[in-house]
């Protein structure tokens, strides 16, 4: 009896392990994450300085907010090719709502995420009502999209716009740039969603198996269309933001972004075939990504070696995570 | 964790060695031992007298050890015949002989009795014959020791007698055949000896002519089992949900039946005769050419499950894995996943733990921990999960497709005693089964299907099995 | 056997190196879509393409990177068998677009070079270009001027290593800066001909070295960040920055003192020119010379200058058809 | 018992019909493309030129290669988002294997498609050994190989190939281009390994459902290197004909070139989830993308306007397929 009970005190153990193995992966990204600044403190002197590490939040602020969309997108076993393009879309059609349509600042930044969110609409009807694969569906709308915005603009950037639009991307509250306030507001919120409301748990669910989720009688179509709104709107916002740091419409801004984006999510410990996925992994992710970039142009390292050592990197950290779940799985037993 | 505890077990060349015990003793675990697909921490495994080193499932069946899993391992995207060949395809240098390969697979699925072509995708197939065709993918190595892991679950009376004559063809070739199975008739029927499991412990191994039912019983349980279909008395009320007229295809041709206030109404026939296809067709799982369904007389526009289960339907399906659970998703959100508990949006996270307890206590689901993943729990508790989902949905009327599916007796007997609590609450139930004890001891009534035609409905007190089989075999003196 | 394909004929009515009548198409193909530069050198080809009589249509197309030189061969080659008169385009690799070129000529199309020819460049072919490398040595003297004999720490942007119109920008500013050992190159990180990767590497360069005293920016979108990242660390002013396009906020930094110098090449003329010599190549045949569209350098002080204006906001009504040495 | 044998032959005809659905795609896609094709033709005077055919043929030589690779890995449920960089590394480091070593053009041409089947090698361990999901693997080889091949070159083109070089990507068989005859080698090998070999049979069965491959005793780690190094060696066979066919060493060749591919093996009816997809529909796919793009230079459709309709196109394309799909579903009852 007295292993019986050994064994069922093992179980209980092991499933607060496993409750655990979902952030481990998140805790590896940051293991990651913490080796790499550790090693930044000590290679350069102006790393650890306030301005910096504010710069940082800044720069990755594009990122991680449209990271947090494509990872809800990702949990339902889909993905967003797009955001690149949509972030560039709404961002310039933002900047012009002002310059040209004169809009009122906070107007136009609505109009922004409002054009995201519209692109995202398509992305998601196309997957969710015609049954495109999510990777065709906005693998199209990457193309439509630039497209539409060179049509828009003519290639050519969108200058004009009053310094107040500055403050999106540049402005601070006290000492906090305002860039790393909003990552905190969409984190929060991304969270929230995905871990307290019907929108989040269905996602996970439908990304699980979308069958179950049908026979349960969840309405797949609007909440699979709704997780691309979503990616999409935040593309926008991450596009305003963009625009906003250089105060203009960039038609050229965001090409090949959606790799970043997509890369920070599964180094976040985001799986593509659905199911798995937070907030918390995939913000990790972003800002290991952003601290590499950081680091490389601190220490001038050339820009060929960069890609290079990105690239190894996001390799060692992945592998890592792995290693870290084998050992947690093999210490279950 | 210790799915299996220091196990001895040792089997004979020609005997039918039955494994039993609760969901979660361990059989599988130490099954998947056996065939080397999970690594033991200890122990060793002989094979007619030589130790045998681990190196993977590839190994096992070199070395003569064939399973058929109780999850299947079949590849949906192809054909019956690759499957049955996977790993051992025929032919030389790299290259397939298909023509052989399809040739040889004739064979086997003679052997099972299963009439599809070989080219057909194991994708389309139903559960029952996914089910036969893991039995003919094992017989395909030819095996020393054969695993067969719950091969009867999904399967109905006709087909288990071929399964059985299968098996004693191969036990009289000096085969020895290890059975897992939670149907005691069975276990009487082909094994030689028992043995018996519980929290990954061996309780004891006995040859089956030193048991009898009981005793088995309270050895898997360590309790008394008295009644396994407790029906309670219940006066059948008026019509609850009455359904006319539904056709689909070939599948379904004008299927019409009612079900009744506090009746258990039961679904028969052979494998293949739509009452799966009925079920989700009423559901709305499917789409249906014709047909109308009416709950408490107003007449319901289903086109989705959503709307069947607005309207106060419920539908357990039959394949658990394929469009059944969230594997990804804990105990506490699958079961809650037709009824999440929220307000505005937002879920109300504490009630959904306590209502995951309630029912991980009522139907005694094996887990530490209800936001354990459901990929980890054994086949019958995951079964009871699911049956703990539509519970909490509280249907009027619920349809259970096979639901006692792999669930060990004393599960059976509580979740009968559930269909039997619901069905006096007023309730109105569906009971899909391919195990006739289970339909002529639970039901008011039986619905007989043939071809997807309704051959007829059966009251209580006219059962027999011979009706039930004569209709559902479309026979001509039964109508 | 097998052998390489000639430039297999099959040509519908291609020019004959003068004489031609009637309608004239001409293809006119940037090194890529999608940039402010070659808009201005569509306008101007559109421009010549309208005034010059006859009728003369212009078919404009491009790659979308600068760095998809088999994209642009593709493209060329299915302007010629589409069988186009003639072909005005801009090399996105000099020696590999000297095939394209010959297989034209084969042909009797006629071909003319804008911003960037081939090597080599067949006699028959006339290049209508700015002298990048001498640009960029003008632009990185002034630099050197500004910062005087104690020299200082200067960065440099460039936008796509091993693209012709980077690597001579490239070119003249590092000659430059071997003459002037007192100029010391302490950063050198890529734009990626994005304006928000630019703000972000030179934002990170100001970081890194706080008593940096120079940029060189070798295109738009690396000027842009180099200004925007110095404004942002309060150092406008302060900082030495040249570089290359004339976007509005460009100009509007060198009128708010931010950038220093910004060298202007004339894009429009290098469209209208190059049709204009490929309609004059067509019409009347005889050899074309090579025109140097020239290129300005503008400051603070001949910002406002009317042939600037003109250069900087190019109307097919006045086509700035020469350019100011500024 | 004749109503059995009626169910037989009903289960017969629905064996059949399934086998038809996994075409059926590519004839949705075929449709497509005929449909394209049959446009073009009217539309333009020049479209129909063996002149123009031969350059298509010619152009498409090197997505239809490497996507041949690509449907191999996608059906195992894989995905190789290098194969554009590791097309460029090792295209660039044959032609310096003829410029630089002096090798005879055959041996340089085997050298590259080896540098390619060398990053596949990497690829496939990380995905098999280390366990990496090959979104990851795949990413981190993109970047690295660029790196590397900037590195090499210094981000030069290396020129100084002799023209018998030229043959692989220019050269003429009678009256055929070499290239349009590689792609037909290419294929048949392709369409023969995945249909009568055990790697192919494996990859479908690993792509299908892993765990039933592993229990069925298939090496898995084995077979599934083997896809990514195919794939890399096929990158690198189409970076060899690129290179060929400037006569030279682009280190920027092949950027974005891995959504191309993946847009033709899905077009062709591939599935990201495995277990689906074959070598003609592939090839279907790629062509049907060099269509659309020839025929908006034929037509002079604004470059802008060009990406918008590729775009749409691509949407119609694989619509139609699902459409025809779900006929076909219906109609199987
Ligand atoms: N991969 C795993 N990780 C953790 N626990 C596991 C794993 N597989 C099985 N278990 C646990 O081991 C115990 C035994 O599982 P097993 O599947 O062997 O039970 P079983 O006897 O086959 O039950 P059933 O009759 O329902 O099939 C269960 O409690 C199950 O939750
Ligand atoms: N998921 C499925 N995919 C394809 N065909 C199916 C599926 N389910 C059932 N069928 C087909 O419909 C027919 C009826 O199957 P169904 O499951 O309804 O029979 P049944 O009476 O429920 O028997 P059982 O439930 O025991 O399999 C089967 O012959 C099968 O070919
Ligand atoms: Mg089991
Ligand atoms: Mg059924």
């Amino acid at each position: 009896m007295s292993d019986t009970t050994a064994t069922t005190g093992g179980r209980a153990r092991e499933a607060l392990r496993e409750r655990f193995s979902d952030i481990v992966s998140q805790l590896a990204a940051a293991g990651a994450l913490i080796v790499v600044f550790i090693v930044l403190s000590f290679a350069s002197p102006v790393f650890l300085t306030a301005d910096n590490l504010f710069n940082i939040g800044s720069q990755t602020a594009v990122t991680a907010v449209i990271a947090v969309g494509m990872t809800m997108v990702i949990i339902t076993a889909g993905i967003d090719l797009s955001v690149g393009s949509v972030s560039a879309l709404a961002g310039v059609l933002g900047v012009m709502l002002i310059t040209g349509a004169g809009l009122p600042v906070p107007l136009a930044i609505l109009g922004g995420i409002l054009v995201g969110a519209g692109a995202g609409l398509v992305n998601g009807l196309l997957v969710s009502m015609a049954g495109l694969n999510p990777f065709i569906a906005t693998l199209g709308m990457l193309t439509v999209a630039r497209g539409l915005v060179y049509i828009f603009t003519n290639a050519q950037a969108v200058f004009g716009a009053p310094d107040s639009f500055r403050l999106l991307g540049q402005g601070v509250i006290g000492p906090i740039p305002i860039p790393i306030i909003i990552i905190l507001v969409v984190a929060v919120a991304g969270y929230i969603v995905l871990s307290r409301t019907r929108l989040g748990r269905y996602a996970y669910a439908m990304g699980s198996n979308l069958e179950a989720a049908r026979l349960s009688g969840i309405p797949i179509r609007r909440y699979l269309t709704s997780v691309y709104v979503i990616s999409g709107a935040l593309a926008g916002l991450g596009g305003m933001i963009a625009m906003s740091r250089v105060n203009s419409g960039q038609p050229n801004f965001g090409i090949g972004l959606e790799l970043d984006v997509i890369a920070a999510a599964v180094i976040g410990g985001a799986s593509l075939f659905g199911g798995q996925g937070t907030v918390l992994g995939t913000l990790i992710g972003a800002f290991l990504i952003a601290l590499i970039r950081n680091g490389a142009v601190l220490l001038d390292i050339n820009t060929f070696y960069q890609q290079v050592i990105i690239g190894v990197v996001i390799w060692l950290a992945v592998i890592w995570d792995q290693y870290r779940r084998r050992r947690l799985a093999a210490a279950s037993e | 964790m210790l799915a299996v505890d220091d196990v001895d077990l040792d089997i004979m060349p020609g005997e039918v060695h039955v494994m039993a015990g609760e969901n979660g003793a361990g059989k599988s675990t130490l099954m998947k031992l056996l065939s080397q697909v999970e690594r033991p921490s200890r122990g060793e495994v002989e094979i007619s007298g030589e130790r045998v080193e681990f190196h993977g499932p590839g190994h096992a069946q070199h070395l003569g050890v064939a399973m058929v899993y109780q999850e299947f391992a079949l590849a949906p995207h192809l054909s019956v015949a690759e499957n049955l060949y996977l790993g051992r395809e025929p032919g030389r240098g790299g290259f397939v002989n298909r023509r052989a390969e399809r040739e040889d697979a004739r064979g086997l699925l003679e052997r099972v009795g299963l009439q599809v072509s070989p080219d057909r995708l194991v994708r389309g197939l139903t559960v029952a014959e996914q089910q036969r065709v893991e039995i003919a993918k094992a017989l395909a190595i030819d095996a020393k020791v054969l695993i067969l892991d719950e091969p009867t679950a999904t399967l109905a009376e006709r087909e288990i007698e071929g399964l059985f004559g299968v098996i004693r063809d191969l036990t009289s070739h000096g085969i020895a055949v290890l059975y897992i199975s939670h149907r005691l008739d069975e276990i009487f029927h082909i094994g030689d000896r028992v043995t018996v499991m519980r929290d990954g412990k061996v309780v004891d191994t006995l040859p089956v002519s030193e048991l009898n039912e009981d005793k088995l019983v309270r050895l898997m349980v360590g309790r008394e089992v008295e009644n396994l279909y407790p029906k309670p008395e219940i006066e059948i009320g008026d019509v609850l949900l009455r359904v006319s007229g539904i056709s689909r295809g070939e599948k379904l041709k004008d299927c019409s039946f009612e079900v009744r206030a506090g009746e258990i109404l039961g679904f028969a026939g052979l494998v293949g005769a739509g009452r799966t296809e009925l079920a989700r067709a009423v559901f709305g799982a499917d789409r249906k050419d014709s047909g109308t369904v009416e709950l408490e007389g107003k007449k319901l526009k289903i086109k989705k499950p959503s709307d069947a289960i607005d309207a106060g339907l419920g539908y357990l399906t039959e394949d658990r894995k394929g469009d059944g659970l969230a594997l990804q998703l804990g105990v506490d959100q699958n079961i809650t996943l037709a009824n999440l508990p929220a307000r505005f949006g937002f879920i109300n996270l504490g009630e959904e733990r306590r209502t995951a307890r309630r029912r991980k206590e009522e139907l005694n689901i094996r887990t530490p921990s209800v936001r354990r993943k459901v990929q980890v729990l054994s086949g019958g508790n995951q079964q009871k999960v699911i049956v703990a989902r539509w519970l909490e949905t509280r249907a009027k009327v619920l349809f259970f497709d096979e639901p006692a599916r792999g669930i060990d007796v004393g599960a059976k007997a509580e979740m009968f005693g559930l269909i039997g609590e619901l069905a006096k609450e007023g309730n109105g139930m569906v009971l899909i089964s391919s195990y006739l004890p289970e339909l002529l001891n639970m039901c008011d009534r039986i619905l007989v299907m043939h071809e997807g035609e309704v051959a007829g409905v059966i009251e209580r007190k006219e059962f027999s099995e011979e009706r039930i089989i004569a209709l559902a075999t479309g026979a001509k003196e039964a109508a | 056997g097998a052998q390489v394909r000639d430039s297999g004929g099959g040509n519908q009515g291609g020019g004959t190196g003068g004489g031609k009548k009637g309608p004239i198409r001409l293809a006119v193909v940037p090194k890529a879509v999608g940039f402010d530069f070659w808009e201005q050198v569509r306008i101007g080809a559109q421009c010549a393409a309208k005034k010059s009589k006859g009728d003369v249509s212009i078919q404009w197309d491009g790659v979308t990177a600068e760095t998809d030189v088999n994209g642009q061969v593709n493209l060329l080659q299915n302007f010629i068998t589409q069988g186009v008169d003639g072909l005005v385009y801009a090399a996105t690799d000099a020696k590999v677009l000297n095939q394209v070129t010959k297989q034209a000529l084969d042909q009797g199309l006629t071909v003319v070079n804008i911003d960037s020819g081939t090597d080599p460049q067949p006699k028959k072919v006339p290049v209508v270009a700015t002298d990048n490398v001498a640009a960029a040595e003008r632009a990185t003297q002034l630099m050197a001027k500004k910062l005087g004999k104690q020299g200082g720490k200067v960065a440099f942007i460039p936008f796509q290593p091993g693209t012709a119109t980077n690597d001579t920008r490239a070119k003249g500013f590092k000659n430059v800066m071997k003459k002037n050992p007192q100029l010391k190159l302490v950063a050198e990180q890529s734009s990626q001909s994005d304006y928000n990767t630019a703000l972000r590497v030179t934002n990170d360069i100001l970081t890194a070295h706080p008593d940096l005293n120079a940029i060189y920016a070798a295109n738009e979108p690396g000027v842009l960040g180099a200004a925007e990242a110095v404004r942002q660390a309060g150092k406008a002013g302060k900082i030495t920055i040249v570089g290359w396009d004339t976007a509005p906020d460009e100009i509007k930094g060198v009128k708010q003192g931010v950038i220093t110098a910004l060298v202007a090449q004339n894009p429009f003329r290098m469209g209208y020119d190059g049709v204009n010599l490929a309609v004059k190549g067509l019409r009347g045949g005889g050899n074309l010379k090579n025109v140097d569209t020239g290129a300005a350098l503008i400051t603070k002080d001949n910002v406002n200058n009317k042939e600037i204006k003109a250069l900087l906001k190019p109307s097919c009504d006045n086509p700035p058809t020469k350019t100011p040495k500024g």
